[in-house]
This record gives C-alpha cells, structure tokens and sequence, in this order.
C-alpha cells in the first residue's frame, strides 16, 4: 500500500465471513488503512486489496468493533481495530 | 436474565426451557428454526453455520435489551448452532418466560425477525449433488 | 399430524418438540403455560387440574383444524396436564411445526387463545394459607 | 320428578366438573328430562334439583355429547345422552 506522507496510517485487523472469506481464502488478515476515512473508501481499499470481493461488494456490510458502519459515516480507526467483512445475514 | 451462547453440537430444548423457566411467570414461549429438507425444489442434506461470534452474543444481547424495553418478560434464553446441522435438527433456539402470555408470544416472534436482522450469522445451504450456497434471509 | 392429550404427571418439551419436528420444516413454536407463584398478591402454593377428558381432547382437535384452515402448519401438538402442578412446572404445551417461522409462531399464539377459551379444563388455585379457588379465564 | 302424561321424559347421564362437582359433591348422576325441552330449561331442571347451584348458574353452559349447547336453542335429547354442567373455563 503506498502512503502519503500527510495521511497517517493505522493496522487493523481484517475479518471475513461466509462467502466473503471463501473468495479471499483467509479468515483474518492484517490490513493497512488511512486513521480517518469513511465506510465506502475501506470498502475501496478491500475490494482493490481483493478484487474477487467485487462480485459481492455492493452486498457487504462491515463493522468496526462488532458495531455495524452505516453507509456513508466518516470513520476513525486506530491501531488493533477489528474491522469485519459482513456479507448478507443468513442466521436463526 | 438474558443468555445468549453460540455452540457447536446439539441444542436441547428441554435445558433452554429450564433456563428460562421462572415460579414467578406462568408462560414460556419459544421459536425454534430447524434444517428443512428442501430449498426451491433443490434437495437439502444439511446447513453448515458459520457466526462471527462475539460480534453475534453482542448483538443478540441487543434483541434482549430490545425487547425489555417493548414487554414485560423475566427471562430471555438464544442459543445459535454452527458448524454442519442436519435435516430435522434445531439451529436457533429463542426462549422467553413472562408473567403472562401476550409478552413471550409477542416477544419472540420479534425476537427471531431481529436476529435474522442484525446477529452476523451465515448459512450455506448443502444439496444432494455436491453444490452449495451461501443463503441470504429476506426482509 | 395432530396429537392431542391430556394426561397426568409431568409434560416433556424435549419429546412434544420431536412429536412435531418435521425435515420438511424450518420452524417449530411451542407455548408453555406453567404455574406461576402468585396471584393478586396472594401466594400459590400448587394448581390442581380437572378435565372433561374426552370433551377436552374433541375440542383441542377443533382447535387443530381450524389452525389448519388459517395456516400452512405441518404438524400440532397440544398436551393439557390434570391433576396437581407444582409452581414452575407446564400445564401445557402447544407445539406446531411449519415449513415459515411466521405460520407456526401466529399458529401457536391463536392455539392458546382458542384452548382457553372452548376446552373444557379448570384450575384450582392452592394458597398457602390452605384456601383454594377456582379459576377463570379472561376474555 | 313429576311426569305430565303428554311428555316423553328420558334418562341422560348428567356430569358434573370444578365447583360444579364440589357443589353437587357427585362426578355424575343419571337425571331424568323431557325428551324435547331448551337449554334454559335443562338449567331449571338441574338447579330445581341441586339448588345450591344457583350460585353458580348464571356462569354455567351446558354440554350435550360433548358439543355446547347456545343460550337459547331447543334440544331433543335421547336416553344415554350426556349432558354436563360447565362452569367458567381456566384450562391452559
């Protein structure tokens, strides 16, 4: 991922679930994202970072720390962050 | 009391009924969803579940929340099965005891409708030819 | 299937949730009256039941078939107890399966109205203070 | 019970159930009734008999053969007919 030198970059961890994890193969990763942004730009960097993501990206929700991000907040991420990949619930 | 768990293995309903069970409510009401045998005239073997789990107990303590503030009910019991779960068997179990019936009734049919709304659990349903499908739940 | 009873000693969920599960079902709902520790203030010792055995099981199958006529239901239970029922323990439980959660779970809140209303059974209330009182259903 | 000779009386087993039974202090009696009578006029014949029922009979329906009988219908009744009292209802 490149940096800017006046954005100030944070490490999540990022999780995938259902579908979403089959596509990228992998549960958790990792993952390298601007301090502030938004729901729509961490959508971006995924689908870019995984772009077999995009056949499902317009379905997905994520979530910060178990909390769902509503479609257009702006968002602030620390270090250590949990960021989910939440495809459509299928549950109960 | 609100208890809420995702598991692995069998759920037994007569346990769930006893969690919940109260000298002080005369009604028990409880939803349980079991794996059907058919989807669109497609053959099902089984369901495998797949929860995010502690972002799931987090949110179904918000249908618990949610409902105390609707009705007066004393004790709440969900429990979600994952990992593979047969034709027949239960994948979700919601309890609730309430002084009278109208509350638990009530209750959990919210209870099930919130939980496929907003608790991160996914199903993949498995047919008899070897395919498969991640399932979506309708509004 | 409809199976309706009335029966002695203790009602078991875990085997009336069998009686009804079906692998052409996702959902099973089940109401459990039980016998609450109080009333208006006084303290409940136990409930006694008595039955109009055969009139009451007529009338739990009328109230099978017109679930049928409202419901896509697959099967229904309804097991009444008679006889004493300790605090905390059922009186009854109504169990029907159905291939949507929606059909059983409005199934089983209709099922317990209608039991109420037309199946011939009565409560007796035991106090502590060796008082008793027979019940009656409200509207 | 009195028989008028223009009425055809028969024999019904009449039953009774909760504070009918403890009022009557009996589960069931064989009761003799015209053949063609009312339901209001079954009750007459039922407190006339138990008057302590009175009581309670303004609460209580009437059975025949396991059927509730309307507040006003007529009635042809048969020997061996069962009839019971029925007081308020609290089954569940």
């Amino acid at each position: 991922m490149e940096k800017s030198e006046h954005r100030e970059f944070v490490e999540v961890n990022l999780l995938f679930f259902a579908k979403s994890r089959e596509i990228v193969g992998q549960k958790s990763i990792l993952f390298e994202l601007p301090k502030i942004t938004t729901r729509n730009l961490i959508i971006d960097s995924i689908t870019k970072k995984f772009p077999d993501l995009q056949q499902i990206s317009k379905n997905i929700l994520l979530s910060l720390n178990e909390e769902y991000l509503d479609q257009d907040c702006s968002v602030t991420l620390k270090a250590g962050d949990e960021l989910a990949v939440i495809p459509p619930l299928s549950g109960g | 009391m609100n208890f809420v768990d995702v598991v692995e293995g069998a759920l037994k309903v007569d346990e769930i009924t006893d969690t919940v069970s109260s000298t002080s409510c005369g009604a028990v009401s409880l939803f349980i969803g079991t794996t059907r045998d058919n989807f669109e005239g497609k053959k099902v073997i089984q369901l495998e579940y797949e929860a995010y789990t502690p972002m799931a107990k987090a949110k179904m303590l918000e249908v618990c929340e949610n409902i105390r503030k609707k009705w007066d009910v004393e004790n709440i019991a969900m429990i979600h099965r994952i990992g593979i779960v047969p034709v027949k068997e239960a994948s979700i179990i919601i309890a609730v005891s309430s002084p009278h019936r109208k509350e638990s009734l009530e209750a959990v049919a919210y209870a099930i409708e919130t939980v496929k709304a907003i608790v991160p659990v996914w199903k993949k349903e498995i047919y008899e030819n070897d395919l498969s499908s991640w399932k979506q739940n309708k509004e």
